[in-house]
């Protein structure tokens, strides 16, 4: 007879104020096989564990039940308790009266009588729990990271120090990212390229890291410490191991106007090109879109100019395919596209442009050299009104709900370096609240009001309307003198709102880790494991995770790097026992089961069996591979004959927990 | 047709091609057909029989013999066809082991439609130009051919030979039906009709099995309602609870890999239309994930182990028909 | 249709919910306190693919008014493609109650993040009292398992 | 003899259904017939015989044995038996008659089956002799005449009258409580009834199909017959002429948990199941050879062999005409036979 | 309305003796103390845990016990799991008596008995063997021939030695299958073994064992020169109703819960070899 231990935790009054926990133990202390029923203040606290280890020893105890928080929480401390006092830890269940149960029910009698169900439903459970041991599968000492911006090769870089093999994918030509679009960075007003381009040298120069430039990840398969990704490396026609980055081609390229994206359109480029000067890897890079060769096979200049031999018109998309022990996710942000926001006329008029625009047309290797000037005329703006949140904290389906955090700090920025340089411009912000928590954050604001006499309006731009003189009308109210004000403006800068990067969607499809509706990936845990997915072994970095400043994602990207270390650190990693299992004497061997198993931990095999009249008899039957099955139990529901069972969450099991629901 | 198949068996015997023949065996009436395995020619002369009761559809038998030493020769009509081709893709025969010809199909004649006319004491069955002359105790009785046709021919899907190794007659082609009306009918009334309907239909179950021993899709090693372990095992419908869960489950076990092969209404001993269950997942199934055909081929995916990313949600069922 | 709120009529719903997401989610819901009736009682699988139309029958035989599904959004599984398997097969067995003339609105599939405990709360406040009004479940219950 | 005119039956089952139950054997949508509860304007089939036979009345599917309530280590028996209300079948067959001779054999023998004897007890049989046997029906050779039923009272149809002649003490009840709406009729026209049916008895083609090679003392004979295998290849290992026999009586004991109680239930199981004998180390009937064996050695064999000859069988054709591969006792016998 | 056998009555485990590492001794007495029924020797009783399962047990304590029941036990499925994980104070319930029991007062009267018995098949005959101890004026000499794959796996170890060896005109033979450290006594299976120790012809014998043993048992008799009239044995199938009606235990035309478990050899050599 099972001799099974009931535990009730008060939680101090998180769970008690609205749980009668005395009568929850002394009502499931009546339950078939339960020997042992007791509430105590706090079940996960060190005396509260060596009560559930006592009782254990004490009275022989079979099975374990905790009343307690989500098992999400604290399943594995409990578990680790009753391992220590010599229990099988899978033979602890979790009844969670916290957060389903306590937290969110008022009336006591009600919410008694639900904490009792469900401590009776895993009761009923635990009965039948068998005890399970955990496996134990290798780890590839490698590490990937999705993602080649700033947070990427940070991560990237960290890895590496650590001694452990890391590659860099990245869809761009080159890393870098954001970062290296950006002119100064807050609250410093150092320049962003003077530190990040020594890290991009860094990462292409370390012989840990291997930079897959202009490359996607096509496949993911495998699980933590073994995964197998197959990288698409996009042909650029150009052999990257050729190429000098001499620039030749690029200047002899006669197809020059291509949009250049590196300067968000602002000017153009060749054909056939490298990003920006200090790229990495400095390789040239053709668009097939305009490349007139590749489109009609009429040119071939870069081929004949290059003296290297690395122009190759037919090269191929190639997939590669590459082991590694963990993921990190760093495929970071992108400013939302403003098609949406006529009243900003951001696509009638070329002076209305985004903050990540104005970086460029600021920045030295921008489109002006550097010189601030409006786009239509390339005249000297002397009137510009920045308009924040455009898209962000918005309740409406145009925008974002959220905030996106670092657009109040760079317009500081962009508004004190324009006075600083232009002192005869005015300078207008209209912003909802400006938003400063961060390290010498605040100061740095103030010092745009106060140093640089930057007008900074509360309320709302309504309406942008360009006129015919080349100006622009910015039509706006000021919320705190409570009038319509209207401003004769050369330029209009919108902060326009940030959101992750359109590959991110796919990529969690493969990595099989969740996103919040926004498309931001979903930490594992938001305050205790915020660089974890909840999937094992993919970690997140930078903005992927949610809206981030540099030292942020710096930070964070660190931090994912430390996580991965401790993993490949690990010769092998414990397996999930809670895996399937068929019994071969049901399995019919329909081969159900193997077309729904995501990770191909099924395979058949020819066995041979006794029968009870002697004879034998051939059968296929299914054959789990534990080390390679996760435990989702997709083949338990496509077996018809009940052959296949998920250890952990048994058939049986969960009709226990059923009848003991709807008893 | 019969002779040749005869004379066709007994070649296949002498020469060694196979070793058995699985076909039917003429009974003590003119309708009670068994199916049978033959293994020499004078079995063959004396007992084999295919006419208008030869409905039973003998590739079940299949899992069995075509694991037996030698080689089994089989007579498939073409909805027979469809029922190996689904267990030769669930590997529950060795189809290499099996040599099939097709033979052509129905319609084949129930004879609880002749008895259902109120005629009793028959002593013979014959088909003149599809009118039945019923020689019975009482005198000769006629009918209609198509009056006394199997329900499951009456709605016959196709007339194709899905596989054979060799023919004898003409192939046919695949079918339009009208299988889905009754389904359809169904789905038109109300829900407390559909109940009300379907409760005086599994009420008169007699949970004997014959519905499950006879399809050729539940083939397991061991059933879940004859394990005990399954948590679910029973045996008698002890309540109209258990009545409803062994016909659901029965019909989601064989949903997608259901031929509609009609041999669990065919067989069922209270007339319980059971097919339509199967026709329900069927005409499900061919609506919200293109139509499928369970055993038209022998490798394509059930489309219960498949999806798309796009498949519509459950609510569906919701969002739907009446009320 | 007859008009009848069952106002005091206090249904027994199960709600399966998948480890990764829904399970997570209802607990967010319970971190934020929102409330949803204490007649829904959770029973955690490791994905929604996990449950069995056995399980669902078997809640019904035992007593349940109303069982609902809830698992990650599609294309979020945490294994890949639990969840497409599930919405087939619930699609199809939703159906099939139907077709035998079973409440519809008694049975129901919500994919539910982790992150969308509002959601979650939402959901089964309105579950519950859709299943309220349809009273207690009589077509699909045990008698023999009828409370006294 | 006691009559009433055909289309008077409606008010003799009126008068019988207010005082008990009745039962009569009816015509479903089907086309099936069936033993139903009797309503006004419900009409006695003109089928032969129903699906199921009358045995239900008496051993029905399943049936409450008793209930237990188990708390810790306290389990509390709870005897759920109550005291039948009396009731009428009416339109019960010859062979159907016979049936509950062979069911009172097992289930009345020594220790009496006090759920059975109970409602056997309280049943009053009304059987009907049959005037269209079918080609399926084999009564007379397990000794059966079908014009002369037995029961409790024997009801015989000629012409436009129903004949009635009460043969216990509880048929005589049965009379009674109709006694008003009878008439005294001429039997001769009953007797030319019977005689025509005698001629049709007589061209059955089951007419022949003789008992003389069967009996206890073949036992070891027919068991270890070579026949076996041929016969039991293509069983489905359905029950179906398990539950259609009107003289099967195995039955299994399960429980069943409430969730507030066990209930230990029985209900038919069937020889032919591939779980009937399995035990926890074994099973002494592993294959469907021996299962089938079974079923017919049991009727034709061991019954007889512990029953002074009876045999098993009643000869109702259910099983000729409801076996889903059409195989039979018939079939078996005639195989047995032809050595 | 009268009782009907399919009714049980409660009983409560009043001890519980382990015998061997899967064979355990159940005390089940009346609650109100006393036994459940009356039985003879050999007969059997349907034990059940209501929703667990209900299965035929022999009875293995001795009619002349007028205090309680024992029934011993060994583990093989999933009632006799649940059995073996009771405790103290459990209450089951019971019915019966079931079936025949030996001759213990016909036939075997008067007369020397041999018993031969192999692993958990020494639960029936224990109840005849105590029977016939306690009223050995009725009998002539006693000799017990019991094996088991090991010394821990011989079943009522404690009584066998303390009280059996101890009586006069009881003969034990104990053999166990292979050599173990702490066994000085007979070591080879029990066909052998009855071979060896050649008993005089002139006992009746009751045997009971794995199937296997009692093949080669009754084939090493015949050779020693006894007849089949002289051998019973007690057999075991699954049952049900207990009283001959469920209609799955029979064996031919006898059914094991009632016309058995007892059956003498030359019986059983008339009914078809279905068991």
């Amino acid at each position: 007879m099972q001799r099974i231990g009931v535990f009730v935790c008060h939680c101090g009054t998180n769970i008690a104020a609205t749980v009668d926990v005395k009568t929850v133990a002394e009502t499931l202390g009546h339950e078939p096989g339960v020997v042992i029923s007791q509430d105590y203040q706090y079940m996960c606290s060190e005396s509260g564990q060596n009560l559930v280890k006592n009782a254990i020893k004490e009275h022989n105890l079979t099975g374990v039940v905790i009343c307690s928080c989500s098992p999400r929480m604290h399943e594995n401390t409990f578990r680790k308790a009753a391992a220590a006092a010599g229990l099988n830890p899978y033979l602890v269940e979790i009844a969670n009266i916290r957060e389903q149960c306590s937290w969110i029910h008022k009336d006591i009698a009600t919410a008694t009588e639900k904490a009792i169900i469900l401590g009776r439903a895993a009761v009923a459970k635990v009965h039948l729990n068998a005890p399970l041991t955990a496996g134990e599968s290798p780890v590839v000492k490698r590490a990937l990271v999705i993602g080649g911006g700033i947070a990427g090769i940070q991560t990237a870089l960290d890895i590496a120090e650590a001694g452990f093999d890391v590659d860099i994918v990245e869809k761009n030509p080159t890393i870098g990212g954001k970062m290296a679009q950006i002119d100064k960075t807050f609250p410093t007003l150092d320049c962003a390229a003077c530190i990040l381009t020594p890290k991009m040298v860094e990462a292409s120069q370390n012989e840990h890291i291997t930079i897959h430039s202009f490359s996607e990840v096509a496949e993911v398969k495998g699980f933590v410490g073994n995964f197998q990704v197959k990288i698409k490396k996009k042909a650029r026609f150009v052999d990257e191991t050729k190429c000098t980055g001499c620039g030749l081609c690029t200047e002899k390229c006669p197809m020059k106007k291509v949009p250049n994206e590196f300067n968000m359109g602002l000017d153009n480029r060749t054909a056939i090109y490298i990003p920006f000067a200090q790229a990495v890897p400095k390789v040239a890079t053709i668009d097939p879109n305009y490349c007139m060769m590749l489109k009609n096979g009429k040119c071939g200049v870069c081929s004949k100019v290059c003296s290297v031999g690395a122009i190759d018109y037919k090269q191929q998309d190639r997939f590669i395919e590459e082991k590694y022990g963990a993921i990190v996710v760093a495929t970071g942000f992108n400013p939302i596209k403003l098609d949406k926001y006529d009243e900003f006329a951001y696509n009638q008029c070329p002076d209305v442009v985004t903050s990540l625009e104005l970086e460029r047309l600021m920045n030295a290797a921008g489109p002006n050299g550097g010189t601030l000037l409006r786009p239509s005329d390339k005249t000297h703006p002397h009137t510009i009104v920045f308009v924040q949140c455009v898209g962000s904290r918005c309740d409406d389906s145009k925008g974002k709900p959220y905030c996106s955090k670092i657009c109040c700090m760079y317009t500081a920025k962009h508004a004190m370096l324009i006075r600083e340089k232009y002192p005869d411009t005015e300078v207008y912000v209209f912003y909802i609240d400006v938003r400063t928590p961060g390290k010498n954050f605040d100061e740095f604001y103030r010092r745009a009001v106060e140093q640089y006499n930057v007008h900074y309006i509360k309320g709302m731009v309504g309406k942008v309307t360009p006129k015919s003189d080349g100006k622009i009308d910015v039509q706006a109210s000021d919320l705190l003198a409570n009038e319509q004000l209207h401003i004769n403006a050369d330029m209009v800068v919108l902060a326009a709102a940030i959101e992750p990067d359109k590959t991110a969607r796919p990529l969690a499809t493969m990595l099989t880790t969740q996103m919040d509706t926004n498309d931001f990936f979903t930490e594992a845990h938001p305050k205790l494991r915020p660089v974890e997915s909840a999937t094992a072994g993919i970690f997140l970095s930078g903005a992927c995770q949610g809206p981030k400043d540099i030292p942020e994602t710096v930070a964070q990207a660190s931090a994912a790097a430390a996580k991965a270390i401790g993993l490949l650190c690990k010769n092998s990693i414990t397996c999930n026992p809670c895996v399937a299992h068929s019994d071969e004497l049901m399995c019919n061997g329909c081969s159900s089961c193997e077309k729904v198993c995501p990770y191909g931990a099924i395979t058949y095999i020819d066995k041979e069996f006794r029968m009870p009249d002697r004879t034998t008899k051939v059968r296929r039957v299914a054959s789990v591979n534990p080390a390679v099955c996760q435990g989702c139990g997709a083949c338990t529901v496509a077996c018809p004959s009940g052959a296949m069972d998920l250890n952990g969450f048994s058939n049986s099991q969960i009709m226990a927990e059923v009848d003991a629901i709807c008893k | 047709m019969q002779k040749a198949m005869i004379e066709r068996a007994k070649q296949l015997l002498a020469d060694g091609t196979v070793k058995r023949v699985i076909g039917w065996k003429r009974g003590e009436f003119a309708y009670d057909i068994t199916p049978a395995v033959f293994e020499t020619a004078e079995e063959l002369d004396r007992d084999f029989v295919f006419d208008d009761f030869t409905a039973a559809n003998v590739s079940k038998y299949l899992v069995k013999e075509s694991r037996k030493e030698g080689r089994v020769l089989a007579f498939l009509k073409p909805c027979d066809t469809y029922s190996l081709n689904q267990l030769t893709k669930e590997h529950r025969v060795d189809r290499g082991n099996i040599y099939v010809i097709g033979v052509p199909g129905g319609p084949k004649l129930d004879i609880e439609k002749i008895k259902g006319k109120g005629i009793t004491g028959i002593l013979g069955v014959k088909n003149e130009n599809y009118t039945l002359k019923i020689d019975t105790l009482y005198g000769e009785e006629t009918m209609p051919f198509y009056e006394a046709v199997l329900d499951k021919c009456a709605s016959c899907k196709s007339k194709k030979h899905v596989t054979y190794d060799e023919l004898m007659g003409d192939d046919g082609d695949i079918l339009e039906s009208n299988r889905f009306d009754m389904v359809e009918k169904l789905e038109n009334m109300t829900s407390q009709e559909r109940y009300d309907f379907w409760r005086s239909e599994l009420s008169k179950c007699i949970r004997c099995n014959a519905c499950r021993n006879v399809c050729p899709a539940c083939t397991c090693e061991n059933c879940v309602f004859d394990n005990p372990k399954s948590g679910v095992s029973n045996k008698a419908a002890a309540d109209s609870f258990e009545e409803n869960m062994f016909h659901i489950i029965r019909a989601f076990h064989v949903a997608g890999r259901c031929t509609d092969c009609g041999e669990c209404s065919r067989v069922c001993p209270q007339h319980i239309p059971l097919h339509l269950l199967n026709r329900k997942f069927i005409k499900d199934i061919n609506a919200l994930y293109g139509e499928y055909q369970a055993g038209a081929d022998t490798e394509s995916r059930a489309p219960l182990n498949n999806y798309t990313a796009d498949d519509c949600e459950a609510s569906i069922v919701h969002e739907r028909g009446v009320e | 249709m007859q008009v009848n709120d069952n106002k005091d009529f206090q249904p027994l719903i199960v709600a399966f919910c998948c480890n990764w997401c829904s399970y997570a989610g209802a607990d967010l819901s319970g971190t934020n306190r929102l409330n949803y009736p204490t007649n829904v009682k959770i029973i955690r699988v490791p994905c929604s693919c996990r449950v069995n139309p056995m399980f669902i029958l078997r809640a019904f035989q035992r007593g349940a008014d109303g069982v609902i599904l809830c698992g990650c959004h599609p294309g979020d599984c945490h294994y890949t493609s639990g969840n497409y398997f599930t919405r087939r097969r619930m699609t199809l067995l939703f159906s099939m109650l139907d077709f035998l003339g079973i409440e519809r609105d008694r049975t129901r599939v919500e994919w539910v993040s982790a992150a969308e405990g509002a959601k979650f709360a939402a959901t089964m406040n309105e579950f519950t009292e859709a299943v309220r009004k349809l009273g207690p479940n009589r077509r699909l219950e045990d008698l023999r398992c009828r409370k006294q | 003899m006691l009559r009433i005119s055909a289309d008077k039956l409606d008010a003799l089952f009126g008068a019988v259904s207010a005082k008990q139950k009745l039962y009569i054997p009816a015509d479903r949508a089907d086309g099936e017939a069936a033993f139903t509860e009797y309503a006004p304007g419900m009409k006695l089939t003109s089928r032969l015989n129903t699906v199921r036979s009358a045995k239900d009345f008496f051993f029905p599917q399943t049936e409450n044995l008793v209930e237990f309530k188990l708390e810790g280590k306290k389990i509390e028996i709870n005897d759920i038996r109550e005291e039948c209300d009396d009731f009428v079948i009416f339109g019960v067959r010859a062979c159907d008659a016979r049936s509950f001779t062979i069911l009172d054999k097992v289930y009345l023998s020594d220790p009496v089956d006090t759920f059975y004897k109970n409602r056997r007890d309280h049943g009053t049989v009304v059987t009907l002799a049959c005037d269209r046997p079918a080609e399926t029906c084999f009564c007379q050779t397990f000794g059966i005449d079908p014009t002369a039923p037995e029961g409790d009272c024997s009801v015989w149809r000629a012409e436009e009258y129903y004949y009635f002649k009460a043969i216990t003490a509880k048929g005589q009840v049965f009379i009674d409580s109709a006694a008003s709406l009878l008439e005294e009729g001429n039997a001769a026209e009953l007797d030319s009834a019977v005689a025509k049916t005698k001629a049709v008895l007589e061209k059955l083609p089951l007419a022949n199909v003789s008992t003389k090679n069967f009996g206890g003392d073949k036992l070891n004979e027919y068991f270890n017959s070579d026949k076996w295998g041929e016969l039991s290849e293509s069983c489905l290992g359905c029950g179906t002429c398990t539950f259609v026999c009107p003289t099967c009586q195995c039955y299994d004991i399960r429980d069943f948990d409430t969730g507030n109680g066990i209930k230990r239930y029985r209900c038919w199981d069937s020889c032919m199941y591939s779980d009937f004998t399995k035990m926890a180390h074994g099973n002494p009937r592993l294959t469907q050879l021996e299962r089938f064996r079974q079923r017919f050695m049991h009727k034709l064999v061991y019954f007889p062999a512990n029953n002074n000859g009876e045999f098993g069988c009643v000869g109702c054709g259910r099983c000729l005409s409801k076996c889903p591969i059409s195989m039979n006792i018939v079939k078996v016998m005639k195989a047995l036979e032809d050595k | 309305m009268n009782n009907d056998t399919l009714i049980p009555y409660v009983g409560v485990v009043t001890d519980i003796r382990i015998d061997t590492p899967d064979v355990k001794t159940f005390r089940v007495e009346a609650p109100e103390g006393g036994k459940v029924f009356e039985h003879m020797p050999g007969q059997c009783a349907m034990l059940s845990i209501p929703g667990v399962g209900e299965a035929m047990f022999s009875i293995t304590s001795s009619p002349t016990n007028k205090d309680f029941m024992e029934f011993s036990i060994k583990k093989c499925g999933c009632l006799t799991e649940w059995l073996h994980a009771m405790e103290v104070g459990q209450m089951i319930t019971l019915r019966g008596p079931y079936g025949n029991a030996f001759p213990v007062e016909t036939e075997l009267k008067g007369k020397d008995l041999l018993f031969i018995a192999g692993g958990i098949g020494l639960a029936p005959l224990r109840s005849v063997i105590n029977y016939v101890r306690d009223k050995r004026e009725n009998y002539g000499k006693i000799q017990v021939i019991y094996g088991s794959r090991s010394k821990d796996d011989l079943v009522d170890y404690k009584e066998i030695i303390d009280d059996w060896m101890a009586d006069d005109g009881v003969e034990v033979d104990l053999t166990i299958d292979n050599a173990q450290e702490g066994w000085d006594g007979h070591v080879g299976f029990v066909p052998n073994y009855v071979k060896e120790l050649n008993p005089s012809t002139n006992k009746t014998v009751l045997v009971c064992g794995p199937p296997i043993m009692i093949k080669f048992t009754l084939a090493g008799l015949k050779d020693l020169g006894f007849t089949e009239t002289q051998v019973y044995t007690t057999m075991e199938l699954r049952m049900k109703c207990g009283v001959g009606k469920c209609g799955r235990c029979n064996i031919g035309n006898k059914y094991v819960c009632k016309d058995g478990p007892v059956f003498r050899f030359d019986q059983l050599g008339e009914l078809p070899d279905e068991y």
